[in-house]
């Protein structure tokens, strides 16, 4: 049976990676799980130098989800470096390395600085994180702007580029398709969808931020049809994300035609959530009688 | 730190809106620290989905209880759990408080309504006995004195209302007992914020040591999302420490009770 | 206890009503609610001539929500007129009807032959249907389209105009503003999300349509944004809508700067949902000691 | 109508998958009429928000009956419910069958797995007894035959695997029976839509009377949603139409089993 995918470059032993931002930089889960069962482990994002990020608080509970205005902190480039890489290097899977900037070119800066790192697995472009002021979701909303990001990183490293996409655009396809023409390698969606809650009790925003990012089961049919549409629109391959909590979730983001798939929110409440999505798939094919999980790739029937 | 599905094997009201659980969890029963916590996931919310951080009170061979108070949706799930259902169990997590020493500083705790939880564990593996100071709003708010008392610690309550022992704050005994002598005291604290605040100021004012347990929302309670973190000083001015994972016992001294601008 | 709400030229006892397609034509419910204590009954969308509506399934159930792509099923203006009108005419409270069309002069043209019926309270501009193939969304986030509806209605009718607009866009505040400069009293905000759900047993898309909209409990923090957004954009009133579930949810919006809210998908399974709302904000008011509940309105302390 | 919190009296394994759960609704138990269903809110399905239909098995005094099988998250998280637990109920609900009248047609029912449900007060208010035709995949399919019998109705039982009864399809010996006489009789029939189809010909076939329950997905079961349509024979050619109004009952001749084109 072969659970393997690829991501440009990029071979993950199987199609199940974890959301940036849900699983830190992957040292503080190695006591709970095996990282090594994963397809990839895929890093909160960093930009070149630490940020502080947002006041407290920064996360609150909702229906089926949660909100986030984690406000991306971060030790920064060098900080990553010295402190995580020396446990992620000696990994057998893949290192996915969430990058940011606030403007193309320290996204560019911050993609050559991980181009001279020795075995980094790909970059994923974070162009759509609802929680800072500047940078972030801007350049996932303007079709221009994404061009521009994605072309500097692509001339400032050879290796796999993911674009992580922003849900929230009218049409998710002329992004797609602008990501892939300026040379991103793969897609990933989705990032988390612009919210916000408020405490009746105390008048106040449930985040200090006031607005933050709504993941978790809650958004998994808004991140299900803008898989379908980007998929649609373009040839890379997709990690589809958005609040995957079983097997079942994650083989309907393949069959909407994601090449693989990352566990976020779920993390949070079930740290064992990747590893029994991925037992999920391969009994599941068993089940089905299916030899490869890219025969599930796209496999939705959607005329009648 | 372990994940578990763990049994309840009790869960009863112990006085007015708190509860005393127990479960069936023996790996981290046999783990905790004082002032670590566990972090539950309460299966029956399942449109609510994140895990609820508690103390582990107490902790004993294979057992492990919490005390709680019923504040919000996923306390008052828990209150109506039975014996033989099943929890989430996430721990033991966090940086808890230094067991003092025979020879060392006489240990004073101080515990606002639930903090008291935090405290007993510190108490019980404490080889010098000391001081509980205890309050709350009203009566109902002491608990557990007698434990403590059968460890042999001294217990001073205090309640807003009077309806209990002293009438006033915890800080006010705290203050008269530090008054008559600060020498070789270290102070343990856990309860609301605005009490760990005052603890911080006595024990600048009286330059005794003092260990604070905060008590910030959480979500993952394994130092990956970021939600927990309070400003602390630190080499270049200061930076967000994550409660779950540096905490939740911090030293008094290293807490910024606001985010410098 | 002031309850009263203005939404331009339409009263509205206290500032509760249901969302357009959830509560049929108000008839449906009477058995089991007296409609004459709503603040106004919605009723589903119509347009010029009846409409059939899309094959089944046609409703799917997901997490703290649901899809559907009824694709507007209805009688017509005049089936309407001649089928529910009858009783709702009766009816103490306001009527406000959701109307649509395929084109501007079709909108105008509904718009004109309900300004023609006596007593009705409002029309609310469903400009923002992710389920139909023409008309629909089109006109909800096309900004320039939007316009040209509002305005051609506007001229066709001088009974109050309340836009629905999308949730689909990037951002509100423009499309706000669009519908009041061109002569809209009032906003509805927000309509469903655009969605969809695969099962991945039969490989085939829960709806039959493929995609639907979302709606229920797990879009209320994109409508509470929403909501927040468009009050800060505009002097009009807003209602407020997207899984309200209780009068703590309803408050939410209010504080968020709506001015009245609507109860959808709680009506299908507490229908009880909006006379619990009217109660539950009574009670809060009481307790919080407010006298009027405009005072509530915009309430929201965003700097801490 | 009506809308009715509503306890749980007893909630027990009839056989297989199918449980018989009995409810104390008096309001809705003294209204109903056969092939009427109630619209179920299972609370502790807190993610899962819609209500679930069944047909309403027996009624009696205050006490209403469903017999039902666990084919989902709902029906699990039902059968996990306890004499006590309370239910939301909204009901009786839709368009059921014509009680056959003591000088009419012989009543012939037709039905599949839970479908046997649905029959029952039809048996049980007929002033004249008739012939049940219950079919399913397996033995454990077969339900309450006992029950009919008592109502001294005679009961005919097919399933796939001829682990009981006939060998074959509840339909073959429907047929057989028609070929004997198909003159004066009557069809009921609620199963799975495959069997309704077939029944819906044989009808046709010898132009007997049929009375057709459709199970279709459901959302408010009121009427105001439209999710439950199904494409039936109108004036202008055709109509959709509400299986929880207008239905669940249709007239066999006016069911349109695809849309047109
Ligand atoms: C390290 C630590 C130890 C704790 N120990 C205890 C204890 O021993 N006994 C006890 O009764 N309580 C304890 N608490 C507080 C307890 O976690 C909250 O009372 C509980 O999470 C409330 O959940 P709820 O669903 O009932 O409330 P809701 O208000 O419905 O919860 C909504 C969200 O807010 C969070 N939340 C609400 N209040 C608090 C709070 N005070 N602290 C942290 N998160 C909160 C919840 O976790 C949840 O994410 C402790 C908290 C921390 C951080
Ligand atoms: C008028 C009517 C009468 C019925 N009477 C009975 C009865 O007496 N006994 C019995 O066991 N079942 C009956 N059913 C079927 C019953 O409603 C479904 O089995 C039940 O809704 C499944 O819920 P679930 O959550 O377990 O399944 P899930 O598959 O988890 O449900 C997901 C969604 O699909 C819907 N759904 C799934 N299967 C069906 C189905 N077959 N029919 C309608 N909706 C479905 C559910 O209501 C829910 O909205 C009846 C259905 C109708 C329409
Ligand atoms: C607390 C939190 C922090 C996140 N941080 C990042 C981040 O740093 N970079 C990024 O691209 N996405 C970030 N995300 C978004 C996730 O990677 C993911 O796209 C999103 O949560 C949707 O998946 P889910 O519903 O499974 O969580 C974050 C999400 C959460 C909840
Ligand atoms: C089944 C269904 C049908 C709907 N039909 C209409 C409609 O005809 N016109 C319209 O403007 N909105 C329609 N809506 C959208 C609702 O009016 C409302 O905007 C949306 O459901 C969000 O509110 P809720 O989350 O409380 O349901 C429909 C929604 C549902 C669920
Ligand atoms: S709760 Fe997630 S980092 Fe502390
Ligand atoms: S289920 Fe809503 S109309 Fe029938």
């Amino acid at each position: 049976m072969n659970l393997a995918v690829q991501i440009g470059a990029l071979r993950m032993q199987n199609p199940v990676t974890v959301a940036s931002g849900t699983f830190g930089y992957g040292v503080e889960y190695a006591r709970l799980l095996d990282l090594n069962q994963l397809g990839a482990v895929t890093v909160k994002g960093i930009c070149l130098g630490p940020v502080r990020g947002n006041p407290t608080p920064r996360t609150a509970e909702v229906a089926s989800g949660m909100l986030n205005a984690i406000g991306l902190q971060g030790p920064g480039v060098d900080g990553f470096i010295a402190k995580y890489w020396p446990f992620l290097k000696e990994l057998t899977v893949p290192t996915i390395i969430n990058i940011w900037g606030t403007t193309v070119e320290e996204y560019a800066e911050v993609a050559r600085r991980f181009d001279a790192l020795e075995g980094v697995g790909a970059l994923e472009l974070n162009v759509s994180c609802p929680n800072i002021k500047e940078g972030g979701a801007q350049f996932g909303t303007d079709c221009k702007l994404l061009s521009q990001v994605v072309a500097a990183c692509r001339r400032a490293t050879r290796l796999p580029l993911i674009t992580k996409l922003s849900p929230n655009v009218v049409s998710i396809a002329p992004y797609a398709r602008a990501a892939e023409e300026a040379g991103s390698d793969a897609l990933a969606v989705t990032n988390s969808y612009p919210a916000m809650a408020i405490d009746v009790e105390t008048r106040q925003p449930k985040l200090a931020n006031v607005t933050g990012g709504l993941t978790g089961p809650c958004i998994k049919p808004i991140a299900i049809k803008l898989v379908w549409e980007a998929a649609k629109a373009v040839k890379i391959p997709i990690i589809g994300m958005g609040g995957i909590q079983d097997a079942t979730d994650a083989i309907e983001f393949l069959m909407a035609g994601a090449s693989a798939v990352a566990v976020g929110t779920a993390n949070f409440y079930e740290p064992q959530t990747a590893l029994q999505v991925i037992a999920g798939i391969r009994s599941f094919m068993e089940r089905k009688g299916i030899r490869d999980v890219r025969e599930i790739v796209g496999s939705v029937i959607t005329d009648r | 730190m372990l994940e578990e599905l763990v049994q309840i094997l009790a869960n009863e009201r112990e006085v007015g809106a708190y509860f005393r659980l127990t479960l069936l969890a023996p790996e981290i029963a046999r783990r905790v620290q004082p002032g670590q916590f566990v972090h539950i996931r309460i299966l029956p919310m399942r449109d609510a989905l994140l895990r609820r951080p508690f103390s582990v009170f107490q902790a004993a061979g294979d057992n492990l209880s919490i005390l709680y108070k019923v504040v919000g949706k996923g306390t008052a799930v828990l209150s109506r759990m039975q014996a033989g259902d099943q929890l989430g169990a996430l721990g033991p997590l966090g940086h808890g408080f230094t067991v003092p020493k025979s020879s060392g500083e006489k240990p004073l705790l101080v515990a606002g309504g639930y903090g008291m939880a935090a405290m007993y564990l510190l108490a019980q593996r404490s080889p010098r006995p000391g001081v509980v100071f205890v309050g709350g709003r009203r009566r109902v708010d002491i608990l557990c004195e007698q434990e403590f008392r059968a460890l042999g610690w001294d217990v001073c309550a205090t309640t807003e209302d009077g309806s209990y022992g002293h009438r006033g704050l915890v800080t006010e005994p705290l203050v008269t007992e530090l008054r008559r002598d600060a020498k070789r005291k270290r102070l343990f604290a856990c309860g609301p914020t605005p009490m760990l605040k005052a603890v911080a100021r006595i024990a600048d004012d009286f330059d005794v040591p003092a260990e604070l347990s905060m008590d910030e929302h959480m979500c993952c309670g394994v130092g990956v999302c970021l939600t927990c973190v309070i400003p602390v000083k630190s080499a270049d001015g200061w930076e967000y420490q994550r409660t779950c994972t540096e905490g939740p016992v911090f030293d008094s001294k290293e807490v910024l009770w606001e985010v410098p601008r």
